[in-house]
């Protein structure tokens, strides 16, 4: 059987929860590989949630937020970029693939984005196959 | 350089001078430990403890992690190397302790050693600067040799290392960690009491040094310090299991300068990165 | 140990179609603490409703996690639901399988496994979820109605009529807006000022409507009930407590600037008002063109000015605010034509925009509703170009709406008022409103030439100088064809209002891809925001007719009310608090926060939340880095078991 | 019983042990020596003074699993964690370390409190004792005389050991040690020089000092009791203590523990994990009151509780003496010195 990734999203309910609401309204299919999260704001995200994640077992883990200058609180995606950026780079450099990690800005108005960016990463995840490095053996 | 023993001098009398005065009422820096080459971190509080201060070669401890001991409005001398003087810049921007309630000894200094090796620490392990960033008054002459290696050299050969390998290095480092977390105690930027890793809700890490625990641990402990850490070393002379987490935070700090233009404790007007940010931050960061 | 009940919805076929319900029901029922599992036709019926209350007091229920569509269509009702059965409202967990599942796969394998990772994460989730008591709050009775075009004057008047106090702010120095400048209105043809000023002079006498022209909202504060506003009214050189609108000053200015309101078809003086019809009839100074301004010497106005009202020294000054709700109406730009530069616009005089045109018919405008060119003369023909950057994918993919109608408008007027040519270059024509088909039909017979071909490009004849030739392609008779015409009307797309992004950041709204501002449900709640309390109307959140803005602008005074109307509301439990055992006094949270909610209390050297001001995004419980930030509802540890749940299967 | 064996030959032993059960030795590691099950023979390296962690991890695991769960519906399922103990030596144990494990068996195998892991443990490990090389300096650290240890002391080692040159001489001291040496057939006889250089190192260990001011473990808890309210000594003496956990967990006779859930998808282990008195929340009680917030209540908790109140419970001074905490101390602080400023308070 062929690799199926276990992906966790984690969307702000704002931008990307209702773009990905929107590729559902417009019947816009893509892979059922994503598990989202619904936070209120993408700056909710603490790093230890993604390092978590990978714990768990997630393949990859794809964080959706508004665009910057969008936000629905101003701010916060802008201090979650930084603090993103940070995470994806420790990572690394714990010896994790960076592409396991990805930030997307998606929009309210974006569920073909939303479906983009989902085909997109689940395939990027399939490529890099299953996450076996921060993974807690069960 | 002003040779040790000067500086030890001069370090007494400033002591003696501001607890007398009372301009002080306590002054960190160094103390006599149960041996020569074990000198402790001291708290001088009174005119008779003078006599306890030393300064030798083994002084390396980074008196700033004992600043937000004191209650607010202390009035606090503190005895600074470079990268303490960092530190300090770091705890005021932070609001833990204010400017006007210190007196900085900035020493200037060079060729410290770690007492459990005897290996000179340099820009290997620490930021590699000799001469304090911020200080009220200077125990010795500023050292001007020959340029300091870039506190960075050293990531290089981890840098280049395959994604794999590094992983499997990291896992053998952090495996043997025992939780004894002197790591956090030593750091001058690790205030927080209790640590996210003691909390029982949300349970971050199981208590036991285990595998998973300790990545979570450590990983998350970066990401605190990231932007924060002024690369004194002290995490890693603390530790008992010899794990190179210095390795790890200059990294990190290599990645904030790159992304976000600054380094932590170098200006007293710089703002902390990870909580702040600019509206032209590049998304490019992020991929 | 919980008690969770499980309520698998089929939406009909909607998710049943590719979700195996039952299996996921039966599923759900092997799940530790799973009391009961359901699934049922249409949870969110009276029927579905009624089950859930059955089952919260048959089985004993302290959870409920309704599997259906997004928790942004029914989270709502589910929650009153539950609270009507007894049960704390923050106890319900909403798992979208249909947004999110059943309606982006075909697949039922993937579509049931899906589902059932999303039901197993929300059960982790539930049980640690937490009962919140909402916040009573006061609530200010005062409404601010932003932009007073023909939006933001029928909402302010509804309000006002229904005795609230109203704050009508205007960036012009007139209310009035886009409609003011038109001469008739489409397909009825009648008088837009017969309709318009009456209603603008109702503002200006209404007692409960404090009319602040001139004037921009800088700060906004606060929350739903009780926002804090600050206005800057720009400073007008004139003191309007002390002018009595005589006008003298008109008159004697020597100074010249363009006029605005006549869309820079003519001069205007330095101190003026935009039209005779303005409200208010008080004049302001325009210090770009001003003598007095430019060289330091004049006051010929203060000169004539009995009332002794002209003030050079006047500031910029702040009005501070409160208002329960707002409502924005702040209407559109027409899009810039002249970086498309294959029409001309700006490079041949001949080339006029669609508000241009308005002007030229209006009796009060440029040329006292002669349609003339720049030059005077009286065209002999003229070609209406449409879809001018709308539905073109390199501008605007939107289609502007109203264009087809104004451009017929258009063609009717010039037919009555000259004996040109008349050209319609349009795509498609539509006409789908009240009476707009038959308006269309009318014109058919008026002897307008209708092209059915997008104008592709406008030149200057090389044979007659000043003449032009319109380049498009006939697609019914596929036939490449070049009209020379004296005179060129551009349709431009509507776009948002250049300050829209501006606004939207002042008032955390959200916009979509072009900039209009995004209604919270494009069907169920087309005229709420994602901020509560912030009500949109007319054409900033999309392009519409003059019908349709007031009925939405009625629409938004009906919402707005319904705030304003109770003196107490609940606010979302949904805020953020602080541990004070944990908190490192690091007051990251006092950085970060957008509002200000936390500060810090340098006694106790911990931070404290202000519930008041919180929005409840949870930055602070990220940035908090000895986790003492508990983000009610959005816990710590409620994610991190949603995100265990998620990864368990 | 007197063996010996060249010590470039202790991997033979080494396997020969490995054969009979389950083998800990001291084994380099990056930061020091420690004591680890050896499944390599070559790994034994006696070349070492005293190793980083003490072996009290022998028989008091950092983490022991008690019960095994998994949350089901409608009940819990759980299985305790049995041990299945084969035989164990514990190889090269420094003479106070030795000590350690009679105070540690007070706390886990006196009568009434038997804890049936480590008595388990305990009951199937052989210990060989090994005498500090006397012919180098002490460390400066060590203090274990204070507690009446000497560098030589074979008591309750089942073998003891001591270096002679390039050869390693093993007496059996129990009938426990008795059988097992017979049995080791890769051991040679020795010499009557061996036997006497034997004797004579267990003497000469009883002159090789460490730093040495004979604590009478009477005074020394009366002191302590009478300077609990002392707070300013206290202060002074935890100025600069960092509140780690590195002391205890180093401490052969530290023996904390906290009893901690670790659970994933459901299922889960209840273990018993070391717990320091020195972390703030050792104390935290689930009402959020913590008794001892202060760093100086957790010093003063830690000195008094080996020097005072264990000799008042128990009659024995809670620690052998063997520096591991004043070595490892980030901060230099030594118990040692800190009983001697008591006794001038």
């Amino acid at each position: 059987m062929s690799f199926e990734p276990r992906i966790l999203g984690i969307a702000c309910n704002w931008c990307t929860y209702t773009g990905a609401d929107l590729a559902g309204t417009t019947r816009l299919h893509y892979p059922q590989n994503v598990r989202v999260v619904r936070v209120m704001c993408s700056s909710r995200i603490n790093p230890s949630f993604i390092f978590r994640a990978f714990q768990l077992g997630a393949d990859g883990v794809l964080v959706g937020g508004c665009h910057p200058g969008d936000c629905h609180y101003n701010t916060g995606n802008l201090y979650a970029r930084r603090r993103l950026a940070t995470t994806k780079k420790i990572l690394e450099f714990a010896g994790l693939e960076p592409g396991r990690l990805r930030v997307e800005w998606i929009s309210a108005s974006e569920g073909n984005k939303f479906a983009e960016v989902v085909e997109a990463f689940t395939t990027q995840i399939k490529n890099l196959g299953p996450q076996t490095k921060l993974k807690i053996p069960q | 350089m002003t040779d040790f023993k000067k500086i030890e001098e001069k370090l007494k009398t400033e002591a003696k001078r501001l607890l007398e005065s009372g301009e002080v009422t306590v002054v960190l820096c160094y103390g006599k430990g149960f041996d020569e080459s074990h000198p402790m971190p001291y708290a001088a509080k009174a005119v008779a403890d003078v006599d306890n201060i030393v300064f030798n070669e083994y002084c390396n401890y980074n008196m700033a992690r004992y600043l937000v001991r004191y209650p607010q409005g202390t009035k606090i001398a503190i005895a600074v190397k470079a990268a303490d003087s960092r530190a300090v810049i770091v705890l005021i921007q932070e609001e833990k302790v204010k400017r006007e309630n210190l007196v900085i000894l900035g020493i200037p200094v060079q060729g410290m050693k770690n007492p459990k090796t005897g290996e000179v620490i340099d820009s290997k392990t620490t930021c590699g600067m000799n001469n304090p960033v911020l200080f009220d008054i200077l125990l010795g002459e500023e050292v001007h040799g020959p340029k300091v290696a870039s506190p960075y050299d050293v990531l290089a050969e981890y840098e280049k290392m395959d994604k794999d390998v590094r992983w499997e290095f990291w896992v053998k480092e952090l495996d043997k960690c025992i939780r004894c977390y002197a790591c956090r105690k030593a750091c001058p930027m690790c205030y927080c009491d209790p640590c996210f890793i003691d909390q029982s809700k949300p349970k971050w890490a199981d208590k036991a040094p285990q595998s998973a625990g300790n990545m979570m641990y450590h990983l998350t402990r970066f990401h605190h310090l990231a932007g924060r850490c002024i690369d004194c070393g002290e995490c890693s002379r603390a530790c008992p299991v010899d794990i190179p987490l210095y390795l790890f935070h200059k990294k990190v700090a290599k990645d904030c300068e790159e992304m976000f233009n600054q380094q932590a404790g170098m200006s007293m007007d710089d703002k902390l990165v990870l909580v702040n940010f600019r509206v032209e931050d590049s998304d490019k960061i992020l991929e | 140990m919980s008690r969770i009940g499980v309520f698998v919805c089929h939406c009909g076929l909607n998710i049943a179609k590719t979700v195996r319900v039952s299996e996921l029901a039966e599923f759900a029922a092997t799940l530790p603490d799973v009391v009961i599992a359901r699934d049922y036709k249409f949870m969110c019926s009276t029927p579905g409703q009624e089950m859930i209350q059955h089952d919260i007091k048959e089985y004993n229920l302290d959870r409920v996690i309704v599997t259906a569509c997004s928790p942004l269509m029914h989270e709502k009702t589910f929650r009153k639901v539950i609270e009507n059965a007894g049960l704390n409202q923050y106890l319900l967990t909403i798992v979208n399988i249909r947004e999110q599942v059943s309606w982006v796969t075909s697949d039922v394998e993937e579509g049931t496994a899906k589902s059932k990772a999303l039901l197993n994460g929300a059960v982790y989730r539930a049980r640690l979820l937490a009962p919140l008591t909402s916040r009573v709050i006061d609530v200010n009775p005062d409404v601010m109605v932003i932009g007073a075009g023909i939006a933001g004057i029928q909402a302010a008047l509804e309000l006002a009529n229904t005795g609230k106090k109203v704050y009508l702010v205007e960036k012009n120095s007139t209310i009035g807006g886009h409609m003011a400048q038109f001469d008739k209105t489409f397909p009825t043809l009648d008088c837009s000022a017969c309709i318009l000023t009456p209603k603008m002079d109702n503002v200006l006498q209404h007692k409960n409507i404090t009319m602040l022209t001139y004037c921009e909202v800088t700060e906004v504060k606060g929350y739903v009930g009780n926002f804090d506003i600050t206005i800057k009214q720009k400073a007008r050189y004139v003191d309007h407590s002390k002018c009595n609108a005589c006008l003298a000053c008109t008159e004697k200015c020597p100074g010249k600037g363009v006029s605005e309101w006549d869309e820079s078809l003519v001069k205007r003086k330095a101190i003026y008002i935009p039209f005779p019809q303005a409200v208010p009839q008080k004049p302001i100074i325009d210090k770009n063109s001003c003598t007095f301004f430019l060289k330091g010497k004049c006051r010929l106005c203060e000169k004539v000015c009995e009332q002794k009202a002209i003030d050079f020294e006047q500031q910029d000054t702040f009005i501070d605010v409160k208002v329960g709700a707002i409502i924005v109406a702040i209407g559109f730009d027409l899009m810039d034509t002249k970086p498309l530069v294959q029409y001309g616009y700006g490079k041949y005089p001949g080339v006029y925009n669609s508000l241009e045109v308005e002007r030229l018919f209006n009796s009060a405008g440029p040329t006292a509703g002669k349609v003339t060119l720049r030059d005077g003369k009286e065209p002999k023909s003229i070609a209406i170009l449409h879809c001018i950057g709308s539905r073109d994918k390199n501008y605007s993919e939107h289609c502007s709406r109203v264009c087809c109608m104004y451009s017929l408008k258009f063609a009717h007027l010039f037919k009555e008022k000259t004996s040109a040519d008349v050209y319609q270059l349009y795509i498609d024509m539509r006409a789908a409103g009240k009476g707009y088909e038959e308006f269309y039909n009318r014109l058919s017979e008026e002897n307008v030439k209708f092209i059915r071909g997008k104008g592709a490009r406008v030149t200057e004849s090389t044979e007659e100088p000043g003449r032009l030739i319109v380049e498009a392609e006939d697609t019914i008779t596929s036939k490449f064809m070049k009209i020379p015409v004296d005179m060129v009307v551009l349709s431009p797309a509507i776009v948002p209002r250049a300050e829209s992004r501006d606004i939207a950041r002042l008032l955390n709204l959200s916009t979509d891809k072009q900039g209009f501002f995004m209604e919270r449900h494009p069907k169920l709640a087309p005229l709420s925001t994602m901020s509560e309390g912030i009500f949109i109307a007319g054409v900033c959140q999309g392009p519409k007719d003059i019908p349709d803005t007031v009925a939405q602008a009625l629409g938004a005074a009906a919402e707005a009310l319904t705030i304003v109307v109770n003196d107490k509301m609940e606010l979302e439990a949904t805020t953020a608090m602080v541990n004070p055992a944990s908190c490192c006094g690091c007051q990251n949270c006092v950085r970060v926060c957008p509002y200000g909610a936390p500060a810090f209390n340098y006694e106790k050297r911990v931070s404290e939340i202000n519930e008041a001001l919180c929005k409840g995004c949870g930055l602070c419980a990220s940035v908090c880095p000895s986790s003492a930030i508990i983000a009610r509802h959005f816990t710590n540890d409620q994610i991190l078991a949603e995100m265990e749940g998620l990864m368990e299967f | 019983m007197l063996k010996r064996i060249a010590i470039e030959k202790i991997s033979q032993l080494a396997a020969v042990l490995m054969e009979k059960g389950t083998l800990l030795a001291p084994v380099k590691e990056v930061a020091g020596h420690n004591f680890v099950q050896i499944l390599d023979s070559q790994k034994v390296d006696l070349n070492f003074y005293n190793t980083l962690m003490s072996p009290k991890s022998a028989f008091f695991p950092h983490k022991e699993d008690f019960v095994k769960y998994k949350v089901g519906k409608p009940l819990a399922e759980a299985e305790p964690v049995l041990l299945n103990c084969k035989p164990a030596f514990l190889f090269g144990v420094r003479p106070c370390d030795v000590k350690s494990f009679e105070i540690m068996d007070i706390h886990f195998n006196a009568a009434g409190i038997i804890d049936p892991y480590w008595r388990a443990r305990r009951e199937a490990t052989t210990i060989f004792g090994y005498a500090y090389d006397i012919s180098q300096p002490v460390d400066s650290a060590d203090f274990y005389n204070t507690l009446g240890i000497n560098a030589a002391d074979p008591e309750g080692s089942d073998i003891f050991m001591v270096k002679k040159d390039k050869e390693l001489l093993l007496k059996t001291i129990t009938p426990k040690g008795e059988k097992l040496l017979a049995e080791l057939s890769a051991l040679d006889k020795v010499s009557t020089a061996d036997e006497k250089y034997f004797e004579e190192y267990i003497k000469k260990g009883k002159e090789y000092k460490t730093r040495f001011n004979c604590v009478d473990s009477e005074v020394v808890a009366k002191k302590l009791e009478s300077i609990f309210d002392n707070t300013d000594f206290w202060t002074k003496m935890s100025a600069v203590c960092l509140s780690c956990g590195i002391c205890t967990f180093v401490c052969p006779t530290c023996y904390c523990f906290d009893i901690c859930d670790d659970n994933m998808f459901g299922k889960g282990t209840r273990s018993r994990v070391w717990d320091a008195c020195m972390f703030t929340d050792f104390t935290l009680e689930a009402s959020g009151h913590n008794p001892r917030t202060q760093v100086y209540q957790r010093l003063r908790q830690k000195v008094c509780h080996k020097y005072s109140y264990h000799i008042r419970k128990y009659g024995v001074i809670s620690c052998v003496g063997c520096g591991r905490c004043t070595r490892q101390c980030p901060v230099n602080i030594d118990i040692y010195s800190i009983i001697e400023a008591a006794l001038k308070a």
